[in-house]
């Protein structure tokens, strides 16, 4: 039995008080939960203090480029399809720098993969400029005059986009969002996990209390599998930003179209020879 | 020598000309000839002007020639076009409509032939007249092409091939086209592949032991993809058509992490865009293999066209400092091999490795003995997990700079890469003296690949004129020198087919003996005799350039061999 | 000469050491003296090991040194950490829960002297009594900087410093910081401005004329950026965070397309992202400056350390051929002049033009004479319609290369610019013939570029030892050379401002007189004494790198100077 | 008065047939509809069979790299915000290449620009692969078992956003097309028009025939400013594809926040010297 020791423990390079560690807390119960050994679990990171966390946890890891978590992670699963893969990393690296393009293609394919989003709403390693989710008017060093663009609700363009998976937690209710990791996790399909997290460095309006004031959880009779239902509840972002599954549907795996990958993982499979010999024939 | 023939089927996209090409291509090689074929072709999708070029005799080619015998026009524009180009003795096969007034026409009355669509197998049946191809090999060629794809349509195929030939046996001027039996060079009984470059590397791909692959279409890249989709599932591959090529590389820098040998093709535009791509696979120290098709640029410039004015880009894309092994075909039978071995030499040397050919090697195909396979051992990705020191770090820091590298999931070991400078362990740091050490370990690598470079071949003599090339341009050099060599000059030919590293060693007294040394390059402005110098401090003094989209051919290299000569003296 | 101080101010992210570094600089320069401030930070917000160093004394400087005199500690680590490096006659200023029992130490109470958030304000204050600065001029400077943002806190940092100065008047051990008088050697009656390097690109930028800047956030370009948007609404200019480097080169390329003298800032892997731009830019002939901000690579590497790695890259970069130009500022000075002049040099050539930087110049800063703004005349975007001639070709074929460039929407004549291949018109074409003229054409611009060149600037003997380097080198080799000379020794130094074009002319008589020639480069591989290779034939054989993240300083040079003497015997 | 004429005629490089000239000869009719002279135009394209259109047209033109026609035309437009700015491109440039990045980030802005995309539902340049809006199943040489991943529907994204100008139209339908387009020209604000277009190279599903009997025009009662009707319609994709502006709002202009844009062009403004001057003193 995995427990959350077998995870590790770390030091880290963030603030103290961020959200992260709630975030990090919150992951590794639920990879407890889900009964899976460090060694099974691929986690995938683009560059930014969010995508530091895999690095202060026992698991696989692969910390690639700002923005690019998303194509190593598909990369990966395609290598090896046993492997529980997890893209991590911050708003600015999954829904700025290219990334919003990467994410957008990833739902689209419905890949047995989890996206968990540090959404702090800010650039915070590279000290507090605008992310693609910043509140509109946000005050920093590069937007004086405050973010103008209306801000991006991954979840409301995750839903209109038929992901099987959308959820959204809050760094600071540990409970529900190691759950809905763990649902994630377990999904099969892409999850998105959208992470309300505070930054106490940089981001001075969506503080715990602001988000304390403005979190709400779903209602019991929020009926995830309807769609119709799930889009209202995305579009939902403002007074009152709802927290819990806000969406989850069956929707066919991308890996299943590859005969191959039903045969484990690549580096596991010959190559065949023979074969190759005779399909050189078709060229004569 | 009985001279060669040069045919030339020029029209619109979408008349099938390329159709008419490769049949004849096919049949041509079955019937034991040497041919060599090559395309030129528009950015678009139907209309401007194509052609499809195929010598044919006492080869074996590895390159067109610029005058042409036969030319089959399908419209009035390739008469006007080509006709420069025509040789004395050369027949015009043409619609009646616009066939020339010259002595050679043939008029054919293709509309009473058979309906408009099918003319392409009409002049393709024609053709097979003029060079005496018996009527069985042609349909035969038709046959397993059609047959495949659209049986229903064989029957009136059939058919017009017989009014057509029937039209010719009749219509044909005297002529001195027919392939005398003596020119079946290749021993018959032996079934040869017509390959072209990216159909080779494809297969050299398969049998070195790709098992992924992520593109992003773009000209003349994708048909190397084509081609291993269509094998994918034989071979057990997983290829990926990817939203773009930063997708691309991420995607196979993510698989070859988890453990399958990968690699991305793609052209100029799309390589720059994976630059930071490259450059996270030398620092994660991921192997991956990056083919890219050059093509003329800046920007998207012209895209089915050729080049070979991307060496130095590819050789200093990504940033920071880290050892790569660039390999330039020459041939279609080195687009097998040397795929095959980059693959292994990603792998072995857990650093990128390039693959650089050109639109002109991509597109062009020639008759080929099969590839041994017995050669060639896959790539076996990773290290055995039994075999590790304990605990396990993915960067341990040895002698060689190479790490053991364990696959993540295929053992209870954790497997940490990181883009940021990072410790043994795989995790970040900021130590100055682990940098050190780090970089050090990376650039190590680069004696792993200076051990298996591929010398430079020397053909013919080594003191008077030697051409020095690299990649494609191989083949009209070499048909180059032959023909001053038959003209009883001295001459030999120097060709790079593996352009970083270069070990001076290899190479460098060679330059220095030659009384004359020429570097020719399909790029405007000398990039590897630059390179050559910044190596050895050699400056090859005298260039060919060629920049204008199309390939070299001997004709074009004799003619400025010619013209240097007189402008620089005799020197 | 007097001896300088070194102080090296140490702690986490967060303890607002930068504050007190900058503050202290202010107020020593308003006092006349000369310093030289540098940083050294992590990757991370709060936490990690940070620090300032500031020289103080007969400079002017233009490097760190090694060694410490003065080391304020924020906290233990600090302390551990610098050890090695003070000099024998160092004070330590830490607090008393950490202070180490070394002659030097100040054991400070800072519990007892204000709440911790105010603790560098304390240290400030601690410092200006060593030094002997008017406690006056150090709250001038609070003032000035924290007066602007938060006035309301001005009254207890005033608090803090007046009890500060008293505790270190009545606990100051003996020390000999105390700056005379006559180490002020600048005319203190003349503002100087201290600037780093990057708010003087950001100046130069202005002053260039700059009208238009998209970036997206990376260390260490980001600072520029962050200037630039301080004067934007002063200055008229439209800055914009895009959505990634992609979307910014290409919002650049646009806005100059438009008529808006433009730049971007990034740094390595946004500027790999952005090398398809590039040569976008140089096929539409748009004007574009792209400020590259060097960092430790491949990949991620150490995002806020410092290196020279990427020069090759630069100057690479980019599918397809194309002239470009490479300034490489060595001063703050020429931060500033040299941004000025590479934005009139793109519009000029109608080429890519690069700044190439690094973390050690972006963020080192010196008192500066105020700049001349009379010598640079902004640039004025574009040729004037009613003197061109009709019908009006955007890439009209000319002598020198250059077309006319007219800014669509600002007369009735249409701009047409195209990244595929184009005739005059603008419009895509595929023809031969136009394809070669507009290789030549684009390509004769680098003549343009080469009329322009600012040669290396040598200082020095000429025919001893040659210490060779480039961009931000340029400091810590000149003080290295003048410790040298100090010694006795014969010591040039010739230092590369501009590395592309090179014209051999103008420096390879020097290289080849000098009996002793070092290539001194701030990365691993020697990228310079490549390149002077390739363009020249000549071989710098004696290379000093550093490629730790850290700068150069005199110290690192002489020791290395000495042991590879020692190494290679004595030729 | 601008005519038709003004506008020029251009051989194409285009399939005979091809959707592309019905989308060509609207934006010639709308511009005109428009009152716009040519030299008042610039046209921004990508790369691809539809980013030729602005070669067939007598314009300004910026013909820049494949996926990136917006963030040039963005840069244009802060550069001379009294140009008429319409980026014109295919699916596969505007929604596949990292377009969609560029795509998302443009709509957040809202600047004044218009966006024509001649949504064939393929690549059609590079021979007929698979374009993020491809239906599902479609076969091509590089996707033999039929595109897998479910279709982007650009319209129901843009309207999520909340983008301010949202329609779509067909190539076959040109007068409804032409004032789809002149509308778009004319909101004040990011305008998308998404445009269906037979390809009949390559896309052998999306036929005209097809098109005809699966497009159908809004109901007049359809109020395009109210967004929750909006977005049922513009989820409607599949048997009905309703044609016609199916969202549009008011929303502030991303060029408001840059005084300096109030005073014309950006080349024609002088460098205010003298302030420069002072500025560095802060420096002092
Ligand atoms: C290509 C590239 N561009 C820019 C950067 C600089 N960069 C690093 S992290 C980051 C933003 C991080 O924001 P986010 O993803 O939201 O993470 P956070 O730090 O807020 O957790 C940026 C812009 C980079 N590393 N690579
Ligand atoms: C960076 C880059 N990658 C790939 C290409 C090749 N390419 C040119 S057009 C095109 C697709 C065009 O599809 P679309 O935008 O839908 O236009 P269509 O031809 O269908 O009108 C591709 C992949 C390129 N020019 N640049
Ligand atoms: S900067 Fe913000 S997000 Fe980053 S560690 Fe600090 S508080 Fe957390
Ligand atoms: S390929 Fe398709 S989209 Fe392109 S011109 Fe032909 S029909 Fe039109
Ligand atoms: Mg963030
Ligand atoms: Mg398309």
């Amino acid at each position: 039995m995995t427990t959350i020791a077998d995870y590790g423990k770390y030091e880290t390079a963030w603030c103290p008080g961020c959200g992260n560690f709630g975030i990090l807390n919150a992951l590794k119960q639920a990879l407890v939960a889900c009964e899976l050994a460090p060694h099974q679990v691929l986690m995938v990171a683009g560059i930014g203090q969010a995508a530091k966390a895999p690095h202060y946890l026992r698991a696989n890891v692969f910390n690639g480029l700002h923005g690019r978590s998303l194509p190593a992670a598909i990369g990966a699963r395609l290598a090896n399809p046993e492997l529980t893969v997890i893209a991590e990393s911050g708003d600015g690296c999954l829904y700025g720098e290219g990334g919003n393009h990467h994410f957008l293609a990833a739902l689209r394919r419905n890949l047995d993969l989890t996206i968990l989003a540090h959404d702090n709403r800010v650039y915070g390693l590279t000290k507090g400029q605008a992310s693609p989710t910043s509140q509109q008017g946000m005050v920093t060093k590069t937007q004086p005059h405050g973010a103008f663009a209306s801000p991006f609700n991954p979840v409301a363009v995750a839903v209109t986009m038929g992901a099987s998976f959308v959820a959204r937690g809050y760094a600071g209710k540990l409970e529900q969002l190691s759950g809905l990791i763990a649902a994630a996790i377990k999904h099969k399909g892409t999850a998105l996990v959208d992470i309300m997290q505070p930054c106490v460095s940089f981001n001075k309006l969506n503080t715990y209390q602001w988000y304390q004031e403005h979190c709400h959880e779903l209602p019991e009779e929020h009926d995830p599998t309807d769609r119709e239902q799930a889009l209202k509840v995305a579009l939902e972002f403002g007074e009152r930003i709802p927290l819990g599954i806000i969406y989850q549907t069956e929707r066919p795996l991308f890996e299943e179209q590859f005969a191959t990958l039903s045969k484990g993982p690549l580096a596991r499979q010959e190559v065949p020879r023979q074969e190759l010999q005779q399909l050189m024939q078709r060229y004569a | 020598m009985q001279q060669d023939i040069q045919i030339l089927i020029g029209g619109e996209a979408g008349q099938g000309l390329v159709t008419i090409g490769q049949l004849l291509g096919k049949a041509l090689v079955r019937a034991g000839r040497e041919i060599f074929a090559s395309q030129t072709y528009h950015s678009r999708v139907r209309g401007g002007h194509n052609t499809f070029a195929m010598r044919v005799g006492a080869g074996p080619f590895a390159a067109p020639r610029e005058s042409i015998d036969i030319l089959v026009a399908l419209n009035a524009e390739t008469v006007e076009l080509h006709r420069p180009q025509l040789t004395k003795r050369a027949l015009i096969i043409a619609d009646a409509a616009f066939a020339p007034e010259l002595p050679g026409a043939i008029a054919v009355p293709f509309g009473e032939l058979g309906p408009e669509k099918l003319w392409n197998t009409a002049a393709l049946a024609l053709l097979g007249q003029v060079l005496g191809l018996q009527e069985q090999q042609l349909y035969q060629a038709v046959e397993a092409t059609l047959g495949q794809k659209k049986p229903e349509l064989l029957e009136e195929n059939q058919e017009i091939m017989k009014k057509s030939r029937e039209w010719a046996k009749a219509h044909l001027p005297e002529h001195d086209f027919v392939l005398a039996d003596a020119t079946a060079t290749a021993d018959s009984t032996q079934k040869r592949l017509l390959l072209n470059g990216n159909q080779a590397i494809a297969l050299g791909a398969l049998a070195g032991g790709l098992k992924f692959c992520a593109f992003y279409p773009m000209t003349p890249s994708t048909s190397v993809v084509l081609e291993l989709i269509t094998h994918a599932e034989t071979m057990g591959c997983v290829i990926e058509q990817a939203e773009d090529e930063i997708a691309a590389i991420n995607m196979a820098i993510g698989a070859a992490f988890a453990g399958a040998p990968a690699m991305v093709a793609t052209s100029g535009g799309g390589f720059a865009l994976m630059a930071e791509g490259i450059s996270l696979a030398a620092m994660t120290e991921t192997p991956v293999l990056t083919v890219v098709a050059q093509r003329p640029g800046p920007a998207t410039g012209m895209p089915t066209r050729t080049e070979q004015g991307d060496l130095e880009f590819v050789l200093h894309a990504g940033h920071g400092e880290f050892p790569r092994a660039i390999l330039a075909p020459g041939s279609i039978e080195e687009c097998f091999t040397l795929t095959a071995r980059a693959l292994a030499l990603t792998e072995r040397s857990q650093s990128p490795v390039f693959l650089l050919t050109d639109q002109f090697l991509a597109d062009s195909a020639r008759p080929v003995t099969p590839f041994e396979l017995n050669g060639i051992t896959p790539v076996r990705p990773g290290d055995d997990p039994e075999k590790v020191a304990t605990p396990y770090r993915r960067y341990r820091l040895t002698p060689d700079g190479l790490s053991p590298r364990l696959l993540p999931g295929l053992s209870e070991h954790l497997v940490v890469a990181d883009s940021d400078e990072h410790d043994e362990d795989g995790h970040l740091s900021e130590d100055y003296g682990l940098r050190t050490a780090m970089v050090k370990k990376r650039l190590q690598k680069l004696e792993l690949l200076k051990e298996e470079v591929t010398a430079p071949t020397l053909e013919g003599d080594q003191d008077a004129l030697l051409l020095v090339c690299w990649g494609s341009s191989l083949g009209p050099v070499r048909e180059a020198a032959a023909i001053l060599r038959d003209r009883g000059l001295k001459v030999g030919t120097l060709h790079f087919s593996q352009v970083w590293p270069l070990l001076p060693e290899q190479f460098l007294d060679l330059l220095q003996k030659a009384d004359r040394v020429v570097g020719v390059e399909g790029n405007a402005t000398g990039q590897f005799a630059r390179l050559i110098r910044r190596e050895t401090g050699f400056t090859i003094a005298e260039l060919i350039n060629r920049y204008d989209g199309l390939p070299f051919t001997a004709d074009f290299l004799l003619e400025r061999l010619e013209t240097q000569r007189a402008e620089t003296g005799d020197r």
